[in-house]
């Protein structure tokens, strides 16, 4: 049985986050777009315009090597809301498909970095709740906190150092044909702990259930008898995941960036990066666009998920 | 106190004395260790060291110094002749008009060398075609002539083309002493030979020619007079050529005189025998002075001694231990020399077959028969499998000796694998700490497989320790230009 | 190791059993090792451009070598094989070359169109065309026309005769039936990133990381490679390059980092190589600047360098210290030039003969401006080799008294700014040469436009006059003695300062058999490899 | 607890204090610019190199004192930019009308959702990569953060009608902005978050070192040193570059004590 009292919130929710997604999406473009008109490589500029403009109806007086902002935007952001993102300049590829593809590899590192990160943080959080010594919890976490301190490519220097001497066959390298799971390892450990994922879940979790439970309406529960496991789930785990989650997805990205550097892994990140480098227009704009995308899509989610949980938070 | 005071006395007389004596042997020593041994020796031969008044111990050192040397210049000879002879002969075939006469005569000297005489007599004759040559280049070519007379076993012919030189200068004298010392023969007016020479190079100050040098150098040693073979070595350049001939204004060849690492090699063969003669009664380095000896021997293919060492060294005692081991290879390679040739090979081959770990026994077995010429294809199979299969350091004397054997035989390629694996098992982190012999035959084999860059590039570093390498150089340089076949490009690495 | 012990012998147990775990986790979803008869290579330069002509980087060449053919080839032992053409005719004047082409030879692609002559004839004019950049063009300055005669005969005629006229045939032919809407070759024209052949490989795949997939030729017409797919995976960290390839991720690295060589070495399952011994490092100067426009100042700045020690600090040693503008691997290399040696007090006393006024801050300029000069250099994460010569060459000068401002590019920036802006004072760089030791394209002032090689405008007529009767000349011996001229003059003129010559390093398992790496084009003869 | 964890930062944010004078002054152990090519990747607590010395022979002592200068001034300037201006614009937030306070919010989603290191990129590949123009992009885009955070904390203010009552009392109004919202009301905030921003300029610093487009050498940052000893780290060679990196850590674990005891003393009040 479905209540209007939980669509409509939720709806109401989803309206408003797909309206601010479409914006930012636009806002982000627009900069980006603004950017890039203003570099100094104009020639690649035009080349890309010639090439997405070569299979849309465009007007045939259009100059496009003395081509005005405007009308170069007009362009573009039409080209893009047809799905026309152009060829990348290197491989001559679909930039798009491209950069979903790519996208793909980075999301499966950070959902198992994740994953990895609630493994290990949620016992760890439940050895803080239980033996309440501050003493202890604070060295602990202080001393999860310093190993997100040191710098990530530095900390994943030391790992493949201390891994090479420790084991003696250790697949760093992903390659293309062998996507066997064991390439992920060393990513995803450094991506949990490096990145002081590990370390937040930890104390946003312990902090919340801690003072959670100590609301009066749990500790009168408790005296009922009744079980407040359902709660404390809600308030203390789900809650704070959603949030950190929705705040650090944006981060983790970064942090993918030099993770898949040093470990050559075919993801977003790295593509970012290069197509800086190279220049490389098509590929860049829409791995930028599908980045933001994917960041505003996760908040989304969770901020959906919230709302699921929890109908009075839609009006915040 | 009176210990004391002896003790002081003693330090100051050692401070005082350590200047003359010491200090340049430590020096060398010191580039004996770091593997050049022509700076080694320079450094001992420049100074003011009297090298018969060392005590035993010193004596045996700059002799291992020598003798190392001594070897060394006989691979750098024997390579010289292979690389100079294939780049003269490639100029001569090239058709053009602006062809230099004096490759005939130097083309001469490489074939007498090969012993190729036909070769040689042809070529001379194209020179003394030629009208319009200098009156000593003329001289010179009769003597060629004299001398492949002289090797075909008439004396009689050389004597009186020798003796019918017109307009005989210092140097033409030079050349036919020269000539009898190489061939071992009694130098005619050797007293008044020597003293001219002397008079002319040692008070005038003339200017010593790599020619007028490698001749001197080789009349003295062939006389045993070391000290003034001392002299002219000390004024010796070893890398220029000897003559260089500019054809047009964008031609120029230069030439090198073939025998001179030749007549280095006998120089410090002699430096070295004299040495280990006089401590050969040692008490405490006799023995190892004898080893010495009989390796410097074997390494010349002495005959006539080879009976009297091969039991000389079966009952040598106070040896280092490594040297111990080689006893009865040593041993049984004299008797090879002497005839014993079944026996020696027999205990060659056990050598071989009983020492796959550590084997520098098999490899010293193998570098006695690539010394002594002889022919054991089953012995180098052997240790060549080893040598493949060996992974670690001590395999490198190994390969490197059997990479030597099929360089020797013409098995280029070979040869050249084996003697990758030695640079490969070497371990050593730069070129030049290398064994020179190693990287020169390395280069050779290169060089013998089209690889010339790669050769040229070795030859350069060793050119840096080793002056007397740059006649191959330049003719390694000059086998590369004509097999060059790129259209030329340059790209940013 | 001290550390290694300290700090595992205690906490090994928890380290492996959190990893064990995340192990057993990851499995579940493990698909299959490695097919066998594929052969990862790793680079550490991304190439720019697929086809042979637009790059300029020897990680694309490399990749054309197994991509492309000519009409001849050089084999490593300097023979001349016939590749696409059968056989040649020249005549008597050696200015008319003319080939009879393989037939049965197809080019890449479902289509397999035949090759024929109208793609060699098509290949010289986009080549020659004057809008395309390649720093390949003066190669075929040499040809003055090319003729189809039939389908499998191509004519050429040559503007003079050289040494090596045959050499100018080994360029790579492209397919005409790809390229015909082209007139001229362009870095971003699809060609150049899907390459189409004729060689032993064909391309299959590049994604974006540029980890290029060559798939083999079965119909190759020197017999089908043995190897079935070789993938080039370009590392942007010579570091994890070199972990890749001892823990097998890697078979093979092109161009081994100088600091890892003895690691290497000491492995007794790879076999470490050496090759194109043919190129040397260097500093460029700018003759458009006026103060590098002086001999004298150029002189005192090489002097000022201390090569010997920077050689062994840097590379262990490892490489000859050169005098002049070819390699000592190099036929034309001038034995009787020795290189200049450190010497700062005769550096300061040139620069005071050049005019330049000492003061106790350093050089100042008859303006009394002080000498400063730009060093561009380019930020390459994977040759940080470079940017310690750059730091000790800027150490070595403010010694004598002249300040290096140092900027460090992006790659491409640096590009632009070296080859085709020509705005720079001094530059480091590294040439790379085949064996014919040509310089004509580095020196002579001919080429001192944009994206040619004499980007540092360096003007003399009589090197130029060298170059030219060098070129000209059809005697090997008197080729030789101008070379050697040259060699004198450029090292007494100082354009440059010669550095040294290193020799590069390939490392491979040793599950490979067969290898044999050319010393300049390295997969001349890859469709000989195998695995064992 | 408290007074060691105070202690320890203090005591750690001193020394960089240190370090920087003494740079600053000239008081250095060696000459920065003096290679000892001889002397490469000596070990730490030798005679003559106390912390040993880098790849290039320099000593890693002076390096990392002079390291400080382009380590933290520019994580300073990108500190005190995103504080002030977004103090300002949070502050002003009470005359903002809603839409006015939407702006700010949408700012803030765009830059969240966007990694900042992609925006570094744009930047780094059009303009040249110049450290104190990165710090300037990471500050300008840390004032809708800011801005947001001090508006949340006036809209607690207004629940209070704190603001009201003072706009009553007839108080100037840029003294009810500057003394009674940021002073004494957003202080440990805004404390809080200065620190995390000098902790992710710095560790983005590093990170672009590591890509190569950090501080350029031959000025030093310990971004740079980091990155260039970890070059040799997987030879054994480990000191060069962990010893900045603990330097590092160090600092950035003083920063995160601050913060914390801010925030402890926010919630105390």
């Amino acid at each position: 049985m479905v209540s209007w009292a939980i669509i409509k919130p939720i709806s109401r929710a989803i309206l408003k986050e797909l309206g601010a997604t479409v914006l930012i999406l636009f806002i982000i473009a627009f900069s980006v777009f603004i950017l890039l008109f203003y570099s100094p490589n104009e020639d690649m500029l035009t080349a890309y315009l010639l090439m997405i403009s070569e299979n849309m109806p465009v007007n045939e007086e259009l100059d496009l090597d003395n081509i005005d902002f405007t009308s170069a935007f007009i362009l573009w952001i039409t080209a893009v809301l047809s799905g026309n993102f152009g060829l990348s300049l290197s491989n001559g590829l679909p930039a798009m498909q491209q950069s979903i593809e790519f996208m793909l590899n980075t999301i499966s590192l950070i959902f198992f970095a994740v994953l990895l990160s609630l493994v290990i943080s949620l016992p760890f959080s439940a050895l803080i709740i239980k033996n309440n010594q501050p003493i202890t919890q604070k060295i602990l976490s202080f001393g999860l906190n310093c190993l997100s301190f040191f710098p990530l490519f530095w900390l994943a220097y030391l790992v493949i150092f201390l891994s090479g001497r420790l084991f003696d066959h250790f697949p760093l390298v992903q390659q293309s044909e062998t996507s066997g799971a064991i390439f992920y390892l060393l990513p995803v450990i450094l991506l949990a702990i490096g990145s002081g994922l590990v370390l937040e879940i930890t104390q946003q979790v312990s902090y919340e259930v801690k003072r959670v439970s100590k609301e009066d309406y749990i500790i009168c529960a408790r005296a009922k008898g009744a079980s407040v496991f359902r709660h404390l789930f809600k308030e203390g785990i789900a809650f704070p995941l959603l949030t950190l989650l929705s705040n650090r997805i944006a981060y983790l990205f970064g942090a993918t960036i030099i993770i898949e550097q040093i470990f050559n892994w075919p993801g977003i990140g790295r593509l970012l990066w290069q197509t800086t480098q190279s220049r490389d227009l098509p590929l860049l704009l829409s791995a930028v666009l599908l980045t933001v995308l994917v960041i505003r899509i996760v908040q989304f989610m969770s901020r959906m998920c919230y709302v699921l949980i929890n109908p009075r938070a839609s009006h915040e | 106190m009176q210990k004391a005071s002896t003790q002081i006395i003693s330090i100051l007389l050692f401070l005082l004395a350590a200047p003359l004596t010491a200090a340049p042997i430590d020096e060398a020593l010191n580039a004996y260790k770091q593997k050049q041994y022509h700076q080694a020796a320079k450094v001992i031969l420049n100074s003011t060291v009297n090298l018969n008044a060392l005590e035993a111990k010193n004596k045996l050192k700059v002799a291992i110094i020598f003798s190392k040397n001594a070897k060394l210049s006989k691979d750098i000879a024997s390579k010289s002749q292979t690389t100079q002879q294939i780049f003269l002969e490639s100029l001569l075939t090239e058709n053009d008009k602006d062809k230099s006469i004096f490759l005939y005569l130097y083309l001469t000297d490489i074939y007498l060398q090969l012993e190729k005489y036909d070769d040689a007599e042809a070529q001379i004759e194209q020179f003394l075609s030629n009208s319009s040559v200098d009156v000593n280049y003329k001289n010179l070519a009769k003597i060629y002539q004299a001398w492949i007379a002289l090797r075909k076993g008439k004396k009689d012919e050389f004597h009186t083309i020798a003796n019918d030189l017109k307009d005989k200068h210092l140097i033409t004298d030079m050349a036919i002493g020269f000539i009898q010392a190489r061939e071992k023969q009694p130098i005619e007016n050797n007293e008044s030979l020597s003293n001219n020479i002397k008079e002319a190079f040692f008070n005038n100050r003339n200017v010593l020619t790599t020619r007028a040098g490698n001749y001197a150098l080789r009349i003295f040693v062939a006389n045993h007079s070391l000290e003034d073979a001392r002299e002219i070595y000390n004024r010796l350049t070893f890398h220029a050529p000897s003559y260089t001939e500019k054809i047009t204004t964008n031609k120029i060849i230069n030439f090198y005189e073939s025998t001179l690492a030749d007549t280095l090699h006998s120089f410090y063969m002699e430096y070295a025998k004299n040495l280990l003669h006089q401590i050969k009664d040692d008490k405490k380095y006799g023995d190892t002075a004898t080893f010495y000896l009989s390796d410097l021997l074997i390494f010349e293919n002495d005959e006539k001694s080879a009976n009297e060492y091969s039991n000389k060294v079966e009952a040598l005692r106070l040896l280092p231990k490594k040297q111990s081991q080689l006893k009865a290879v040593r041993a049984s390679t004299h008797g090879f020399l002497d005839g014993k040739r079944s026996r020696a090979y027999q205990v060659w081959k056990e050598a071989v077959e009983n020492d796959k770990n550590d084997p520098f026994i098999s490899a010293d077995a193998v570098l006695m028969c690539l010394t002594v010429e002889g022919n054991c294809p089953t012995l180098v199979q052997t240790a060549q499998l080893a040598a493949e299969n060996g992974k670690s350091k001590r395999f490198e004397e190994l390969s490197r000796n059997v990479g030597r054997y099929f360089l020797a035989k013409n098995l280029e390629d070979k040869a050249l694998r084996l003697l990758e694996y030695a640079l490969d098992r070497s371990d050593m982190n730069s070129l030049l700490a290398n064994e020179p012999i190693l990287l020169l035959n390395l280069a050779e084999a290169y060089r013998a497989n089209k690889k010339f860059a790669k050769s040229l590039q070795i030859y350069f570093s060793l050119g840096e320790n080793f002056p007397v390498m740059r006649q191959i150089q330049d003719a390694v340089q000059g086998e590369y230009l004509f097999q060059q076949r790129s259209s030329g490009q340059s790209n940013v690495f | 190791m001290y550390f290694n012990k300290l700090l595992f012998n205690h906490h090994r147990l928890l380290v492996s059993g959190i990893i064990s775990g995340f192990i057993a986790l990851c499995l579940l979803s493990a698909n299959s090792i490695a097919a066998n008869g594929t052969l990862y290579y790793g680079e550490s330069i991304k190439p720019d451009t697929l086809d042979p002509y637009t790059s300029r980087e020897m990680s694309s060449l490399r990749l054309s070598e197994l991509i492309f053919n000519g009409l001849i080839g050089i084999n490593e032992s300097q023979e001349i094989v016939p590749e696409l053409a059968e056989s040649w005719e020249v005549s008597t004047d050696k200015k008319t070359w003319i080939f009879h082409l393989r037939k049965n030879v197809s080019w890449h692609g479902k289509d397999n169109k035949p090759f024929n002559a109208h793609d060699v004839v098509f290949t010289v004019n986009l080549v020659k065309h004057p809008k395309t950049q390649s720093s390949h063009k003066t190669q075929f300055d040499a040809f003055n026309s090319v003729l189809a005669l039939d389908d499998h005969t191509v004519k050429f005629s040559l503007t003079q005769k050289s040494l090596n006229s045959l050499s100018l045939f080994t360029f790579k032919i492209l397919p005409k039936h790809k390229l015909s809407r082209y007139k001229y070759l362009n870095k971003l024209s699809s060609f150049s990133n899907q390459p189409i052949g004729t060689g032993p490989y064909s391309f299959l795949s590049s994604n974006t990381n540029r980890e290029i997939t060559l798939l083999a030729n079965p119909d190759y017409f020197l017999g089908s490679p043995k190897i079935k797919k070789i993938i080039m995976q370009p590392f942007s960290d010579k570091n994890i390059m070199n972990q890749a390839l001892t823990f097998n991720s890697l078979d093979m690295v092109v161009d081994v980092d100088p600091r890892h060589i003895d690691e290497l070495q000491a492995d007794s399952r790879f076999s470490l190589i050496g090759y194109n011994t043919l190129s040397y490092s260097f500093f460029a100067y700018n003759h458009n600047n006026a103060l590098l426009n002086n001999k004298l100042i150029r002189q005192a700045l090489s002097y000022a360098v201390n090569r010997k020690q920077m050689l062994k600090a840097f590379y262990n040693n490892n490489g000859a210290i050169i005098s002049g503008p070819f390699a000592p691997g190099s036929w034309a290399y001038n034995l009787d030039v020795i290189p200049l040696d450190f010497d700062s007090n005769k550096a300061i006393a040139l620069l005071k003969q050049a005019g330049l006024i000492k003061t106790p801050e350093g050089f100042i300029d008859s303006h009394g401006k002080p000498v400063r000069f730009n060093l561009k250099v380019p930020i390459e994460k994977n040759n940080e080799s470079n940017k310690k010569i750059v730091l000790a060459y800027k150490n070595y000068l403010n010694k004598i008294g002249i300040e290096i401002n140092l900027v460090f590019l992006e790659k491409k920036s640096w590009k632009k700014a070296i080859f085709a802006q020509h705005d720079f004072d001094i530059t480091f760089a590294t040439w790379a040469f085949d064996d014919a030791s040509d310089i004509d394209d580095i020196f002579h002032s001919r080429y001192n436009t944009a994206w040619q090689n004499n980007f540092i405008s360096y003007n003399n007529p009589k090197v130029d006059q060298l170059l030219g009767l060098a070129l000209a000349s059809t005697d090997h011996q008197e080729k030789r003695t101008i070379n050697h001229k040259l060699h004198e003059i450029l090292a007494e003129d100082s354009p440059y300062t010669f550095l040294w010559s290193l020799t590069r390093f390939a490392a491979y398992t040793n599950k490979l058999k067969n290898i044999q790496i050319h010393p300049y084009k390295f997969f001349e003869n890859a469709h000989l490899w195998e695995f064992k | 607890m408290e007074l060691i964890t105070l202690c320890y930062a203090t005591l750690v944010l001193l020394t960089v204090c240190t370090f920087y004078l003494c740079a600053s002054f000239g008081f250095l152990p060696h000459d920065p610019e003096d290679l000892a090519l001889d002397q490469i990747l000596a070990a730490p607590l030798n005679t003559e190199y106390l912390l040993g010395t880098d790849y290039m022979g320099r000593d890693v002592l002076t390096r990392l004192m002079l390291g400080t200068e382009a380590y933290f001034l520019p994580g300073l300037l990108a500190v005190s930019l995103a504080i002030t201006l977004g103090s300002i614009l949070g502050a002003m937030t009470i005359f903002f009308t809603r839409n006015g306070k939407r702006i700010i919010n949408l700012l803030n989603n765009c830059l969240q959702s966007m990694p900042r290191l992609v925006i570094l990129f744009l930047v780094i590949a059009i303009f040249e990569p110049e450290i104190y123009l990165i710090m300037l992009i990471i500050g300008i885009s840390h004032i809708p953060s800011v801005a947001r955070i001090v508006n949340n904390r006036v809209n607690v203010l207004k629940e209070k009608s704190f603001i009201n009552s003072a706009i009553a009392s007839g108080l100037p109004i840029h003294t009810i902005m500057f003394k009674h919202i940021l002073w004494f009301n957003c202080r440990g905030i805004l404390a809080a978050q200065a620190s995390l921003i000098m902790t992710e300029a710095i560790l983005m610093e590093t990170s672009l070192s590591y890509l190569g487009f950090g501080v350029q050498e031959p000025a030093s940052s310990w971004g740079n040193m980091i990155q260039a000893g970890a070059n040799y780290m997987l030879q054994g060679e480990i000191w060069s570059s962990t010893i900045p990196a603990i330097a590092v850590m160090l600092v950035l674990s003083a920063l995160y004590l601050l913060t914390h005891l801010f925030i402890n003393k926010l919630d105390k009040q």
